[in-house]
């Protein structure tokens, strides 16, 4: 199928298509952490708005998640380093 | 029409997912029928995990954005 | 290879690609509904036959899975007609 | 010899759920060996996830089968 | 891509390819042993070293999940045959 | 360099792992940020995810070494 593109036409494809998976990529991440974060924050049967405190920890849940890889991260990172120099 | 088709999957696996959370949540003893309290339950918790792919969603858009801006391959 | 098959070929080859697809996508769900149910329904440990309970649990945990599925869709698309005329 | 292919992946996967189902509720503290009230736990637990599983099918196509007599498009 | 490889090279291709395969199924085995025998073996707070028992619980986990799979296969092979000749 | 794909893969497997596992089993309650006691624990849970995973995979390639000479299909 390709090879009825001209060069230009094969290039906006590859491009549209590289978009396409980064969002994809970006989508599937919120559905895990939507998961996930519903499963920490509301413990609870569901009612017809959320408490403040359920509100609270579903605010701060992505960012801890994301604090907690980096912070992963930096300690591999860390004792990676100790252990070449030591 | 090609753009669609992640949209599409994005729309079924948020009902998917939906689907499992709140059955898990609402439907604890399967009887011969749902329940009107089962029902409501289920309405509720239908706004709710909604609402919280929202709250999710801008959360992890702002950090990203954030991320991307100070230090790009951190993320 | 597929240009080895004939016309006909090809078709049978496809439908039966097909039917093969349907039938995983088919098994796919029931071992998904076997898991979530086992797991709502068995709660204890396992003995030599179903309780009354576990049984009947069981029996309907397929049908008010699918129940779930039905009132949601119908929820959603009620609140999206109801968005577009409000 | 395609047809089987599926079939095969069929009992596969009914085997890895039912390893992972048992072991999760019949060994729950690992020990040297499986001791034999581990043993009947899991030959109790092989008889009834299959149990499980064929009640599971028997419900899942015959809703299946109502379904697309009323409503094609609705499942 | 392929026509490209004479004979030898396609071989030495397809070995190596079929070797990480290999190796990427013994790496996915094991990490979801180690997820199923951390949920089973680490039930507290992680602290700076694994109590006796939690490293207990760890070293037999794989055997014993190991163990499990092999006697489940035995059983139904004994229930197939027992059908077959009964 | 096809190898390190493989090894990077295995890799981000096992940080994506510890990071699920640690942060179930340290950020009980999020809050506006991580505490002391919570980097704590993360620095414990770290050091013991590796440390299952080391047993883990000693205690399997072991197993898969002996069942590989003793019976060559059994596993």
């Amino acid at each position: 199928m390709a090879d009825k593109f001209d060069e230009a036409s094969q290039k906006e494809l590859s491009k549209f298509l590289e978009n396409e998976q980064a969002q994809a990529r970006v989508q599937s991440t919120i559905h895990q952490l939507t998961s996930t974060c519903w499963d920490k924050c509301i413990t609870g049967t569901p009612a017809s708005s959320f408490s403040k405190s359920e509100r609270g920890c579903l605010e701060n849940c992505v960012d801890r998640f994301l604090d907690t890889s980096l912070f992963l991260i930096n300690k591999i990172q860390e004792q990676r380093d100790a252990s070449f120099s030591g | 029409q090609i753009k669609s088709e992640t949209a599409l999957m994005n729309a079924q696996e948020l009902i998917n997912k939906t689907n499992e959370k709140c059955f898990a949540k609402c439907v604890l003893k399967p009887s011969s029928s749902l329940t009107s309290s089962e029902q409501n339950c289920l309405t509720n918790c239908l706004g709710r995990y909604m609402e919280a792919f929202t709250i999710v969603s801008r959360a992890y858009t702002t950090r990203l954005a954030k991320e991307i801006r100070h230090e790009p391959s951190s993320l």
